[in-house]
């Protein structure tokens, strides 16, 4: 039920190729059928023992104290870790690319923002052990309000779910409590617009659902280093948070992975390679630290639900004259990587579509919930929801055929986008008339004649003569690295290098890797805990938690400096 | 603690070794044969990648205490293949694509091999059917459906 | 945490074997779950009784071993009314494990042979009583101190089609049950005597739904005696709201499940 | 009870990759004194066929066949460095990376091969069948076995390359968004038939037309394999999946598979997929990567057609049964659209 339409676009391919384009049997299929393949839990250790996190039943809660006595004689049992166990203990993923401020412990210590929080692990000789001890820890709660929806969260006086980010809102650029996207001017339009349809749209947790649950397995290794297989979608992501966790040399890790069972997003938190390196570092043995199903659903990190509001001016032709976005990206506890996915989905927006104006503003928004990390389609699927549900409306709305909207709409090459780059290699208005034909519609001629290559460009590519700007939300006293550096860059940044079909990527010029900074824990959570006693007043506009001068931190970091190499 | 003696035929070949009380046949196989064909997914009995034959029937290894097995014959997708020549369930799920990250394959092999053991030319429904236990989180399960139809009739040819 | 697992030769040893620190296992279905999570008694105890898996036809009934499993009772050649109630138990390699004693002690929203055996008027025998068998209902109702169950005394119905199972699910075909329903309705002369008609998932346990019984009893199953039967549907019942359904939904379709079911069965 | 038909439509586009950090990978390659390869990754293969697609890769510019060629994936100590397998990047970024290092081992290759055929390696041609020959003349040829033979025993050279793709920083306007997202984009459109019964709510997927645009299909096995689980997980999403049912109350969050809903192989429908291939410029030999995108059309499609269907639109996922029902309760019943039957204008 699969067919390649080869006579498209067949001018710009070579199909003279011998081995790609063939429908090659997979390398791993012969493990995979056999049960060979080797997953991370497929490698037999003598000794090995077995991590289990004590986890927080409460949406918020301060500890008062964690009594790991009666666990610890518990039988089997041969470590119980907390957060004083951990070297460095908070850190934020993107760290690691000079993204976003430390805000999140491996143990928590203080206070737990959501339910199934860990704050201990055990270690006992055999999974059953571990799982009992667990039961034995006793932890002092004090519980604390709590908020779970976006909308409530970032309302005046909501309880404060992260201590990094007082107003519940991730800071962009060091400047401003969301993510802007500005091109023409959507208010002007919506005055001269036929018709306003306008719609509010929400997604849903979604667990990635591997079959396969999360875990890493780490050893004592010769020569003074430890083993670590693992599961991670990201081996050196998970290798340089534990080694920046862990205050450790990254030479002195060695990880194993690359044959995953699944991930769609769900392996790249890297919260079980630190703790099981940790329990191999403290008690000299093997140790595995895995999810169960029940973790890998409720306390692994799921799809972040999005909340997206849209409002469109259309002309009565069906021409989308301008679109406005408001949209909560619900990043629970703590940021992973929800921050990120806000810029991937701001620079999506308005979608495959050619719209002279488009404002966006987008919130990432912590809750008392488990914190978002990836899914297939991080940043996009949820919007892409949105924009398509809310285009079958504004069909409706000026009773045109939804298919014949979207290809009057489409971009095309030459097009500029509210990202404010040309459109190239454009194909979307190509797919809409096949699934057309194929579906039997009668589409309007014109839309049949239409061509991502034909008609694009022109007044179309050309940048909007005005565009209207604001301060709204503005913050100060915040630095959240490299993407968020207040001010951002003024001009235009770096354009990509192009390159050739199947010629050599251009050469990369190496940045200098910095140095290792000497780890030192941040000021930021002591400093923190006193002014998150209060849920009322609201907190003033983001008191400054971290200095600008602080320096950045991070035992191994893949980034250069963002700007180093700016234009 | 005492641990117990277990004595049972895996894949043809008598095996011994020594359970946990209260340990399930999944991890005793894994942890104490080393048979690590049959995969951990949920211990729920829920996702069926953990699926062995006992005596011919598919059993979650997961939910089976593993001294239940003792004088018993367990078949695991680390026996499918006859010395270097596969089933042909695993020639037609590595021709058909049947398999993406591999981990529901074993299990999914093994629901499979029952089926076709006690009938070996199942209507799609049949093979629906015996594939609901498993799941699959990569294919859309329509390949899988595919290959053991396939597998079906490269024997009834045969 | 399970320090030890005891097999006894006997139902009855194994019930007097049983404690406050004890857990029975029959499949494992159930049980072997809750040892996994570590949320169990510590010791595990078992019967390798033959008499457990016996299927026993006796005149218009069946004496079913409470460790015969929905997969036994799929293939029976005398059970085949009941095949579709085991078939919809699980998947494969579920049905192959879990057992009929065990169904009448799942949780919701398990459970739905249990139901069946509601509907059927079953009666239950307890191991060490020599007492007569239990209504079913009793057993459910108190089924956490019940006992070990030995076997359930099933009636046969005269006709087929006196027999009718429905199951609504979300997952197809393996998929635990937004609700399900059993209807026994005997029928004489046309009119129906002695209706039973249980619900599965619409609350604590299968639950019989009297208003639906009264409704139907003495009628034939025509089109209005079945619009008049749905309407009543809910009656006494107590839907939970859960990640499948919320109590309004379940209320809301529990009615037209029951129509469609009991136009199945008037079709024949 | 009435059961409706209704359609539903989506189109969208997807970009490829991330624009932090520059999204590096790195690949190593290097041949066996008999001119078999191995290429050393740290890239991970989740199902996706990463192992398979750079292995393809790999051959075509080195000029082997496939079989001279394996991936190794994912050990540090071998693999150089890579960000990882999200974010769509692992074919386009991964890809570019093995093309630069297979490129480099394969300049070796020739010079080896022209020292000893004494040509000029600018004339060399592989023939892809293990063979490495003077353009337009097959008879004065050497074989890539025997060319590596000599390069490591004789010549001492090493066959081997490094590779490694980056995109340059972007820095990301705070003021307008202004930025590069991505280097290229994949697309799509959709049309999904769904079934409503109108007395439970209950959706079921009947059939699905697509058309899916993903630059060049480098295996279109892996491809097919890409699109039909992933618009699988599409209308799970679209219909059944989600941790928090009642969102954002947390209460009754599933934790097993019997009540985190996902289809069964008895809820799938018939779909029919069209791929059309237009070489991304900058994609390895013009691919992009289906591995995301392929989802996203189907959730925004099924809720139109169940609109289409009933006339109740569900603007919060998952669309269950009990939205469905309250939905048509609503309205009164339900009230059919048909706005995209066969034939309509």
């Amino acid at each position: 039920m699969i067919e390649f339409r080869k006579e498209f676009f067949a001018d710009e391919r070579d199909d003279n190729l011998n081995e790609v384009g063939k429908p090659t049997r997979r390398q791993d299929i012969l493990g995979h059928v056999t049960g060979r393949s080797p997953y991370f839990d497929d490698h037999l250790f003598d000794g090995l023992l077995h991590i289990r996190c004590v986890r927080s039943p409460h949406h918020h809660a301060r500890i008062r104290r964690i009594d790991i006595a009666e666990a610890q004689s518990m039988p089997g049992v041969v470590r119980v870790l907390v957060g004083r166990d951990v070297p460095r203990n908070l850190n934020t993923l993107l760290s690691l690319l000079d993204f976003g401020i430390d805000d999140e412990p491996l143990l928590a210590e203080t206070k737990v923002a959501y339910k199934g929080e860990p704050v201990a692990a055990i270690i006992a000789e055999t999974e059953a052990q571990a799982r009992a001890a667990v039961a034995r820890v006793r932890v002092d709660w004090d519980v604390r309000p709590h908020v779970l929806d976006v909308e409530e969260a970032i309302k005046p006086g909501a309880p404060v779910v992260c201590e990094v980010y007082q107003t519940n809102k991730f800071i962009y650029h060091g400047k401003y409590d969301h993510q802007k996207l500005r091109y023409g001017d959507v208010e002007a339009a919506f005055a001269r617009a036929d018709h306003i349809v306008e719609g509010r749209y929400q997604m849903s947790p979604i667990e990635q659902a591997p079959i396969e649950t999360c875990g890493a397995i780490a050893a004592p290794e010769v020569n003074d280093r430890y083993v670590c297989y693992t599961s991670t979608q990201a081996l050196f992501f998970s290798l340089g948070t534990a080694a920046k966790m862990l205050t450790m040399p990254s030479n002195r890790l060695h990880f194993i992975g690359g044959t995953v069972g699944g991930g769609f997003g769900g392996k790249v938190d890297s919260l079980h390679e630190p703790i099981a390196i940790l329990g191999a570092m403290l008690t000299g043995r093997p140790c595995k630290f895995a999810w169960d199903r029940e973790e890998e659903m409720q306390v692994g990190a799921p799809r972040g639900a999005e909340r997206w509001y849209i409002k469109d001016g259309v002309a009565r032709d069906g021409r989308i004259l301008a679109r406005k976005f408001t949209g909560y990206f619900d990043s629970g506890a703590y940021t992973r990587l929800s921050s990120y996915a806000i810029i991937k989905g701001v620079g999506h927006l308005p979608g495959p579509y050619t719209i002279p104006n488009v404002h966006a503003d987008v919130y990432c928004v912590f809750t008392n919930r488990t914190p978002a990390t990836a899914m297939r389609g991080f940043g996009i699927t949820g919007v892409d929801f949105a924009i398509e549900a809310h285009m079958d409306k504004v069909a409706e709305a000026v009773g045109m055929n939804p298919i014949d909207l979207r290809i009057l709409n489409s971009y095309r090459d030459g097009d500029m986008k509210a990202h404010r780059r040309v459109a190239k290699n454009t194909a979307l208005i190509e797919c809409c008339q096949v699934v057309a034909d194929k579906a039997g519609i009668a589409l309007q001629a014109s839309s049949r004649a239409a061509s991502s290559l034909r008609d694009g460009g022109g007044e179309r590519g050309r940048l909007p003569a005005h565009t209207a700007l604001d301060q709204k939300g503005t913050v100060t006293g915040i630095d959240t690295g490299g993407y968020a550096r207040k001010g951002g860059a003024p001009g235009r940044p770096a354009q990509p290098v192009p390159m050739p079909g199947y010629s050599m990527p251009a050469a990369a010029t190496a940045a200098p890797r910095p140095p290792a900074q000497t780890p030192a824990r941040p000021a930021a959570t002591a400093a923190s805990v006193a002014s998150s006693q209060s849920t009322t007043p609201p907190p003033p506009p983001a008191q400054p938690a971290n200095t600008t001068d602080r320096p950045r931190q991070g035992a191994m970091r893949f980034s250069s400096i963002s700007g180093l190499r700016r234009r | 603690m005492a641990k117990t003696p277990i004595v049972f035929v895996l894949n043809g070949a008598e095996r011994a070794s020594f359970a946990e009380p209260g340990q399930n046949l999944l991890e005793f196989l894994r942890r104490g044969v080393g048979d690590l064909s049959p995969k951990y997914g949920c211990g729920q009995g829920t996702c069926g990648a953990c699926t062995v034959t006992i005596d011919g029937q598919t059993h979650l290894a997961c939910l089976t205490l593993a001294e239940s097995v003792t004088g018993r014959r367990v078949q695991t997708a680390a026996g499918l293949a006859t010395g270097a020549t596969l089933h042909p369930l695993q020639e037609a799920f590595m021709e058909n694509f049947a398999a993406q990250c591999g981990y529901c394959t074993p299990g999914m092999l093994i629901s499979a091999k029952a089926l076709l053991d006690r009938n070996p030319n199942p209507s799609r429904e049949e093979v629906v059917e015996a594939i609901s236990g498993n799941i699959c989180r990569c294919t859309g399960y329509e390949p899988i459906i595919e290959a053991i139809l396939a597998a079906a009739k490269g024997r009834a040819r045969a | 945490m399970i320090q030890s697992v005891e097999t006894h030769a006997t139902i009855a040893e194994a019930q007097r074997a049983m404690g406050a620190d004890a857990i029975y296992m029959a499949g494992g279905t159930l049980v072997m779950r809750d040892v996994n999570a570590g949320v169990t008694a510590t010791r595990i105890v078992r019967s390798s009784d033959p008499v457990l898996a016996d299927i026993r036809l006796s005149g218009d009934g069946v004496t079913i071993g409470a460790g015969v499993t929905m997969a036994m009772i799929a293939v029976h050649r005398d059970l085949t009314f009941l095949a579709p109630v085991a078939r919809s138990v699980g998947g494969p390699q579920i049905r192959n494990m879990a057992t009929v004693g065990g169904n009448l002690f799942a949780p919701h929203p398990y459970g739905d042979f249990a139901v069946a055996m509601l509907a059927l008027g079953a009666r239950v025998s307890v191991a060490g009583q020599s007492a007569a068998p239990r209504p079913i209902a009793d057993v459910l109702r108190e089924r956490g101190r019940i006992g070990l169950v030995a076997s359930v005394q099933v009636p046969r119905p005269q006709a087929p089609a006196d027999f009718g199972f429905l199951k609504a699910s979300r997952i197809k075909p393996k998929g635990v049950s937004v609700l399900s329903i059993a209807a026994y309705l005997p029928r004489q002369g046309g009119r129906i005597r002695g209706a039973r008609v249980a619900f599965g998932a619409m609350g604590p346990m299968p639950l019989q739904a009297s208003a639906v019984e009264r409704v139907l009893d003495g009628q034939s199953l025509d089109a209005a005696t079945i619009t008049r039967a749905a309407q009543v549907a809910v009656e006494g019942l107590d839907p939970p709201t859960d990640p499948l359904a919320t109590t309004w939904y379940r209320r809301e379709v529990a009615g037209v499940h029951l129509k469609r079911l009991l136009e199945r069965m008037a079709r024949g | 009870m009435a059961l409706h038909r209704g359609r539903g439509f989506a189109a969208i586009n997807y970009p490829i990759g991330m624009n932090l950090g520059g999204d590096p990978s790195q690949a190593l390659v290097h041949s066996n004194p008999d001119g078999k390869f191995t290429v050393a990754l740290s890239s991970i293969d989740l199902g996706q066929g990463m192992k398979s697609v750079t292995r393809q890769i790999a051959a075509e510019t080195l000029g082997v066949p496939v079989a001279d060629v394996y991936v190794d994936t994912a050990d540090s100590d071998t693999g150089p460095h890579c960000m990882g397998s999200f974010a769509s990047r692992g074919t386009h970024r991964v890809g570019n990376a093995v093309i630069q290092a297979a490129q480099e081992a394969r300049a070796v290759m020739l010079q080896a091969a022209a020292e000893e055929l004494e040509v000029d390696p600018a004339d060399l041609v592989t023939d892809g069948q293990g063979n490495i020959h003077v353009n337009g003349a097959p008879s004065r040829s050497i074989t890539t076995m025997a060319a590596c033979q000599a390069a490591q025993f004789k010549q001492g050279r090493t066959v081997s390359g490094r590779g490694i793709f980056l995109i340059p920083l972007s820095e990301v306007d705070p003021e307008t968004g202004e930025m590069t997202p991505v280097s290229c984009f994949a697309h799509a459109a959709l049309l999904v038939e769904v079934e409503v019964d109108d007395e439970t709510g209950e959706v079921a997927v009947r059939d699905m037309q697509s058309a899916y645009e993903l630059g060049r299909a480098l295996n279109p096995k892996l491809v097919e394999q890409q699109l039909v689980g992933g618009a699988w997980m599409g209308m799970s999403h679209a219909l059944w999946e989600t941790t928090e049912p009642y969102y954002p109350d947390r209460s009754h969050g599933p934790v097993d598979f019997n009540h985190y809903l996902m289809p069964g192989p008895g809820d799938i429908a018939p779909h029919h997929i069209s791929v059309l291939e237009r070489p991304a410029p900058d994609g390895p030999f013009g691919g992009k990567g289906p591995g995301e995108m392929c989802a996203n059309p189907v959730l925004p499609a099924v809720a139109n057609a169940v609109y289409d269907a009933v006339g109740v639109r569900i603007d919060e996922l998952p669309i269950t049964p009990e939205k469905v029902l309250r939905g048509i309760r609503a309205n009164g019943g339900a009230k059919p659209r048909q706005r995209l039957a066969r034939g309509a204008r």
